[in-house]
């Protein structure tokens, strides 16, 4: 039965049901455990931000801490899958990404078709991703762009709770390479979960609000933000708003993206990653191309700026895409008069 | 340009054979070879070395010898002066046993005085014969070493070259330098020496060169057996030790089941009991014929030599081998003469 | 702030549909300021985050004051509206519309779940645990079981109404809502294939059934009754009301045929079983859909007005069915309710054998696409209602009379 | 050292096999360059000829548990892992009857049935693979060792040594097996290669390296024979370096105007195939009809293969969108 718990502790508990339901199903990462080697505890941390805690005792033998050598352990994660396991393998931060991106993009998301079908690699590499906890330029990225151009890989942002449980079942149980996004400024936020395992399919995204006047693509954390600047329309101008959170940007549900702006003739991107080669601007081009003639105003896309993501508080405030903007955007939308 | 001359062969590849892997035996780096080859160039200029020739090699030794030159060029105040050092390149390197004999030729040739040689038992087997008369300096950079010693490279640097420059007579009578004894192998026209051991073996093939498992040893001869030894020499060595300077050898008889037993150190890492059916006096002189219709034959425990029914290789020991500096023997010599005495002020030029 | 002190003003709450509710939102008003209205008359259309539903009037008069907003989120319980005399003060009336908007301007409280809400029970049924839930607290026990695909929240209009004057539960059959869903003969709780090593011995899939064993494979329906018996034995209650929709109505009959003397009365909602005829094609699109996309016009088939299925209807749905097992046990039940395109219960034979031992209701909406209402017919000896503007789930879209024609069996048991 | 896996030595059986493995290495090679001078075949290839002896002596020790990543320079252990010849010529001229139907090419030639996990287009691309390879046969227990081949180049990328690393830590059933071939495309290892020898790295990572004679089958199948049984038997990984050279240049066109003699030295005095004629031949183990045998049964395969592979049918369009996915 479902209940409240947080965003990290559906993650945590996906992981413990699949490890249940599958043996062959590994974790490995740095610190997955924490204090391998060392004198004290042998689940010291449970992973960085504690997600993975309390696994290492619950499953021996399949909670492997790692080195910091992330092409090793993410192409050991890669072979492991070709040869039968089903690795979860976690990339701590995705802005660590360039120690390791040639075992994700060269090696497991090609095998399949290079190998001429022959190879099946069920790998799920979880990442941290986002800004907010102040952790500056190579600690708060957003690189989901980058993983989403690559054939072979599909990627998951799960935006709450009851998602990110689903998907990353659904991840574990896919016999394709997932790359798993958990935003860190979510860990903390809760919502209702069932208890029960359940897997949520790739490929359809979810309308977490119906509207009739503006339709507001998003995901992962923004969906919160435009939730929020959704309700003060509707509050403030009675404004309508559909707000779309794509769940997955691999495979990409376009259907319910172009149903719901033939519906409202109007769209608002919103992503926190920078604006060149997006997803801002990937559904923009979706939209344009496929559903012009329904549109009644140009997109508008809310977008971080083209600039590293910003230390001091003052500036990554600014930096993240908020509620404000949100509506700034909708209102251009709904006021555009040729 | 003087005649105080020095040959330094070193062998990239020694310590790096498959007992590495199959015994934990150690690793020797490169960068400790070259660093042995700049304490030694140290000690020649101390005593007077005019000039040093220097193998060449792939493995990385040569060309830090080269590098340290270059940072010292322009810059020698700094430093405590070093001979002259000539590489010998110009000739293809082939990573094999054959560079170390080309160098050696090449040494013996352009007037090296003595050769010092980093290596193993085989290194120095191999630099031995093609040192002829002159003195060799067999310093441990390998494995499995009886023949070489394990010397403090500054040390057998300065006897080297007090051999070198003539201030201790290279034949003199306080024994600095001796001959050591030989085995000689011929299967049919090939012929193979050893310095310390040479060994018939089961297996069939060459293969990743080591011996390990003494059960595949059937029969031993060794120039000399020091119980303190490790290799197969160390079988005799516990049974019927044999010093460098006896005139005579021992040879063995071996098999796993045989009644006495011995538990002997057969390579770094591995001690093991070894049956021995029969022990005798090998004397130098008599060719020995093998029993075994098949097998290899190693020298100084690498296999090197396979043969097949019909061809009965021979063994001999002989009392005339290379001549060999006693780094001891040498700087007590130069105790007694006083000879790296100086006095204030004594300018090292003028030498 | 003054009490509203004129008795006259009868405030228009917005109701409490479901025991999960706690807002409610106005998405049109029907009447405008100065209507008329009479008892039963349409109000407002009303949406949760379940299902959209119409507001009807409970009292006549006239509409003085609408105090809700379209789109405007409100509490359980607070005025949307004033029905009052056209004698009642302008000021009385604003002082009570001031009262209402404050309620409404605070929100939901942070303890709404408290008092009253009912305590989710469980009962353990041959390994297996069955959830269900209860209110009131006097008067008859009454049984509410679900049908095919549904859970306990299907009565979310019905239950707390009842409760007023009964104990009402209602339970999530097995494969079904939070209950466990491994319908498969011999295995206790779920047990997922390829477990662990650390599966402790004897709860696989291996171990052989015991004498208690439960119906074989070929037999769900029968571990559905099972579960409806193991509830009556958990709550506990030796005698009961039983209502049943649907498959559920199947499932009443067969637990009353067990036991005649334990069920004190049976209300059948479109029940299945009486007659070969059914919507196989809901069915099985139902068991099989995968996204929100294939399912949603099939829910819709189950309602005589579709625009009641919300988007939310939708995704609950496709939540449950995405639920480890759930698949597995639909599919095994839809092998029980299906021979061919047709049914494949004899409810009528089952209802012959049970004779007049109780009073027997049968409702049915007239516009029911996945059971006729014809069927209703065959339901010998049954007082009959069929409703009008209902389809297949009367229960929720016409629950006033739903209510009554259970209230009245209730009565008629004596 | 422990003795609980068999150390068996070579049967009549098996040096016919491994010469027929060698040879057809070799007939391979050598015709794929026939070939590609033609201008029959797309794209970039790199000739295993001269190392023979290395995928040889290694795959000669590995069962049905086991597995390998390879390179670029693949081929060769393609052929020794077993990988159906036929099916790799086709593949090489991108037919739809290739191993990887057309889809793959010489870079990335595979069989997972095989335990061949891939020829590999990126240089250290393979030892990450097959630390994850080893750890799934730890953890199953299957007793499988895995492999990873790489050059002197692959030697010195981050991968590689990260997986030294960590294949140590984790006493991983593996073996890295650095084929120094003295050549990362012109760059000679005697220069890139700053520990000069490659085996000597090991050290840094708690495991033993060896130096092998790359031209030597005996050598190297003895070396791996040991390394793959201490795997095998819990005692962790281990690093050998075959030193040897390549006959053919980086890739088909390089015109090796960095090179110097070597290559006709190595033909004329190191060839492993040469070599192992000899060896056989001399301790009568097999004839020298044995060995005729062995080469006209290779030529007539290595003929088929290319006489089918030009015959057989190209991808069509339809074959340019499957297998991107499992499901998508």
């Amino acid at each position: 039965m479902a209940r409240n718990i947080t965003y990290r502790e559906a993650i945590n508990e996906a992981l413990v049901q699949e490890m249940e339901r599958d043996e062959t199903v590994i974790v490995m990462g740095e610190d997955n455990a924490g204090g391998a080697g060392a004198p004290g505890e042998d689940d010291a941390w449970g992973g960085v931000l504690g997600v993975t805690k309390g696994l290492y005792h619950k499953f021996p033998g399949r909670v492997l801490d790692t080195p910091i050598s992330e092409s090793a352990f993410i192409g050991a994660a890669v072979g492991a899958a070709t040869a039968g396991l089903r690795p979860v393998a976690e990339l701590m931060f995705v802005d660590f990404m360039g120690v390791c991106f040639d075992q994700i993009y060269n090696q497991a998301a090609k095998f399949r078709y290079m190998f001429g079908g022959k190879a099946v690699t069920p790998v799920v590499i979880r990442t941290m991703y986002g800004a907010g906890l102040r952790a500056a330029a190579q600690h708060s990225q957003c690189l989901y762009p980058l993983f989403t151009h690559i054939p072979g890989l599909k990627v998951v942002l799960p935006a709450t709770p009851y998602d990110a449980k689903g998907l990353l079942t659904q991840a574990i149980r896919d016999n394709d390479p997932v790359i798993f996004f958990e935003h860190k400024a979510l860990y903390d936020m809760s919502g209702p979960v069932p208890e029960e395992s359940y897997a949520l399919p790739f490929g359809e995204a979810n309308v977490v609000r119906e509207g009739a006047d503006v339709t507001i693509v998003t995901l992962g954390r923004m969906v919160h933000t435009s939730l929020s600047a959704a309700a003060e329309l509707a509050a403030s101008d009675g404004v309508q708003c559909e707000v779309i959170d794509l769940r997955t940007t691999s495979p990409l549900d376009a259907d319910t993206v172009l149903e719901s702006v033939e519906a409202t003739g109007r769209l608002v991107v919103v992503d926190e990653a920078h604006p060149r080669c997006s997803i801002a601007t990937d559904i923009s081009a979706l939209v344009a191309q496929r559903a012009f003639g329904a549109l009644r105003a140009p997109i508008e896309m809310v977008t971080a700026p083209h600039t590293p993501v910003p230390f001091s508080t003052a500036l990554e405030d600014i930096f993240i895409p908020d509620a404000q903007r949100i509506a700034n955007a909708v209102k251009t939308v709904t006021g555009w008069n040729p | 340009m003087g005649d105080a001359v020095v040959g330094v062969v070193a062998n990239p590849l020694s310590g790096r054979d498959i007992r590495r892997l199959v015994t934990q035996a150690s690793v020797f780096p490169t960068a400790e070879k070259a660093n042995m080859i700049q304490r030694m160039l140290t000690a020649f200029g101390a005593v007077g070395v005019h000039r040093v020739l220097l193998s060449t090699d792939l493995g990385g030794i040569s060309a830090a010898v080269f590098r340290a030159i270059g940072r010292r060029r322009g810059q020698e105040p700094k430093y405590p002066r070093w001979p002259e050092v000539e590489f010998l390149d110009g000739q293809p390197i082939r990573q094999t046993a054959q560079d170390t004999v080309d160098a050696v030729r090449r040494m013996v040739t352009a007037g090296a005085r003595v050769i010092v040689c980093l290596g193993g038992d085989g290194t120095a087997r191999v630099a031995a014969s093609a040192a002829g008369d002159v003195p060799l300096l067999a310093l441990s950079t390998g494995t499995n070493n009886v023949f070489p010693a394990v010397r403090e490279a500054t040390v057998a640097g300065l006897a080297a070259g007090l051999i070198a420059t003539g201030a201790v007579p290279a034949q003199g009578a306080d024994g600095v330098t001796a001959r050591a004894k030989l085995l000689e192998v011929r299967v049919g026209d090939r012929v193979e020496t050893a310095l310390v051991d040479v060994a018939t073996s089961t297996e069939r093939h060459v293969g990743a060169r080591a011996i390990w498992d003494p059960a595949t040893v059937t029969q031993l001869f060794c120039a000399f057996a020091e119980p303190d030894a490790i290799g197969l020499s160390a079988i005799a060595g516990q049974l019927l030790p044999v010093a460098r300077h006896d005139p005579h050898g021992v040879t063995m008889r071996l098999a796993p089941d045989a009644a006495r037993q011995v538990l002997a150190p057969i390579a770094p890492g591995l001690v093991v009991p070894v049956g021995v059916s029969s022990i005798e006096r090998l004397e130098a002189g008599p060719v020995h014929h093998v029993d075994a219709r098949a097998g290899v034959i190693a020298v100084d425990g690498e296999r090197e030599l396979a043969f097949g029914p019909g061809e009965h290789p021979a063994v001999r020991l002989r009392a005339d081998g290379p001549w060999c500096v006693d780094v001891a023997a040498v700087l007590a010599a130069s105790a007694r003469l006083g000879l790296l005495e100086r006095v204030r002020n004594f300018n090292p030029q003028g030498g | 702030m003054n009490p509203v002190t004129d008795e006259r003003i009868v405030p228009v709450t917005m109701p409490k549909w479901g025991l999960s509710m706690r807002l409610g939102k106005i998405t049109a008003w029907i009447v405008a300021e100065g209507d008329e209205v009479k008892a039963g008359d349409d109000l407002a259309d009303i949406e949760t985050d379940k299902i959209t539903g119409t507001l009807e009037a409970a009292t006549p008069g006239t509409v003085r004051r609408i105090v809700a907003r379209v789109g405007e989120d409100v509490p359980v319980s607070g005025t949307i509206a004033l029905i009052a005399p056209v004698g009642v003060s302008d000021a009385d009336l604003d002082a009570a519309v001031a009262d209402a908007r404050a309620v409404i301007d605070a929100g939901v409280p942070e303890d709404a779940d408290g008092a009253g809400v009912p305590v989710v029970q469980t009962a353990d049924v041959r390994g297996r645990k069955v959830s269900f839930a209860g209110a009131g607290a006097d008067g008859d026990v009454v049984l509410l079981i679900h049908g095919f695909g549904g859970d306990r929240d299907s009565w979310l209009f019905l239950q707390e109404p009842l409760a007023a004057r009964h104990q009402v539960y209602a339970l999530d059959l097995p494969g079904h809502g939070t209950s466990s869903k491994n319908l498969v003969a011999g295995a206790g709780p779920e047990t997922p294939a390829g477990a662990g090593p650390d599966a402790p011995a004897g709860a696989g899939p291996d171990a052989p059934p015991g004498p208690d064993a439960p119906p074989g494979p070929g037999d769900p329906a029968g571990l559905l009754a099972d579960a409806v018996v193991g509830v009556l034995d958990a709550i506990p209650a030796s005698r009961a009301h039983l209502v049943g929709h649907s498959m559920g109505g199947a499932v009443a009959l067969a637990v009353a045929a067990r036991d005649p003397r334990r069920i004190a009365s049976l209300t059948l909602i479109a029940p299945s079983g009486f007659g070969r005829q059914i919507n196989a094609g809901y069915l099985r699109g139902f068991a099989d859909a995968q996204t929100r996309r294939e399912l949603k016009p099939l829910v819709g088939q189950l309602f005589a007005d579709d625009k009641l299925v919300t988007r939310q209807v939708v995704d609950d749905l496709l939540a449950y069915k995405r639920l480890d097992g759930v698949e597995a046990a639909l599919h095994a039940l839809l092998d029980s309710l299906l021979g061919g395109d047709e049914q494949r219960g004899d409810s009528a034979a089952v209802l012959a054998a049970i004779g007049d031992a109780m009073p027997v209701t049968v409702v049915w909406g007239r516009q029911d696409q996945i059971i006729p209402a014809e069927q209703a017919q065959a339901v010998a000896g049954a007082v009959r209602y069929v409703i009008e503007g209902a389809g297949h789930m009367p229960h929720m879209e016409r629950p006033v009379e739903v209510q009554t024609a259970i209230e009245d069996t209730i009565a008629r048991a004596g | 050292m422990t003795d609980t896996v068999e150390r068996k030595s070579l049967t009549r059986e098996d040096l016919l096999d491994v010469y027929r493995t060698m040879r057809t290495i070799r007939e391979f090679e050598e015709r794929v360059h026939a070939e590609f001078a033609t201008g029959d075949i797309p794209g970039f290839v790199h000739l295993y000829a001269g190392e023979e002896a290395s995928a040889a002596g290694v795959c000669s020790n590995l069962d049905d548990r086991d597995t390998i990543a390879s390179t670029h320079r693949g081929h060769g252990h393609c052929i020794a892992r077993g990988v159906d010849v036929a099916e790799m010529m086709a593949e090489i001229y991108g037919r739809r009857t290739g191993s990887c139907h057309g889809k793959g090419g010489s870079m990335h030639i595979a069989d997972l049935s095989k335990g061949m996990l891939g020829a590999n287009g990126i240089v250290g691309g393979g030892p990450p693979l097959i630390c994850g390879t080893a750890l799934a046969a730890k953890i199953k227990g299957t007793g499988g060792v895995s492999v990873a081949f790489f050059g002197d180049g692959g030697s010195n990328q981050g991968t590689t040594l990260e997986s030294l690393n960590l294949a140590s830590v984790w006493n991983l059933p593996a073996v890295f097996v650095a084929e120094n071939n003295g050549y990362a495309e012109t760059t000679s290892s005697t220069w890139s290669v700053a520990s000069d020898n490659i085996a000597d790295r090991a050290a840094g990572f708690g495991m033993p390296g060896v130096i092998v004679d790359g031209f030597d089958f005996f050598a190297a199948h003895e070396a791996a024979r040991e390394a793959i049984a201490r795997a095998r038997e819990g005692g962790g990984p281990t690093l050998i370096e075959m030193k040897f050279t390549r006959y053919f240049g980086h890739f088909e066109g390089d015109q090796q105007t960095y090179r110097a003699g070597e290559v006709s030295h190595a033909r004329a005095e190191l060839d492993c195939l040469k070599r192992f004629a000899d060896r056989v031949t001399e301790t009568g183990e097999l004839s020298r009809a044995d060995l005729d045998a062995v080469d006209a049964e290779v030529a007539a395969l290595i003929e088929a293969a290319v006489e089918a592979a030009k015959a057989a049918p190209l991808p069509t369009e339809a074959d340019l969108l499957t297998d991107v996915y499992v499901r998508y």
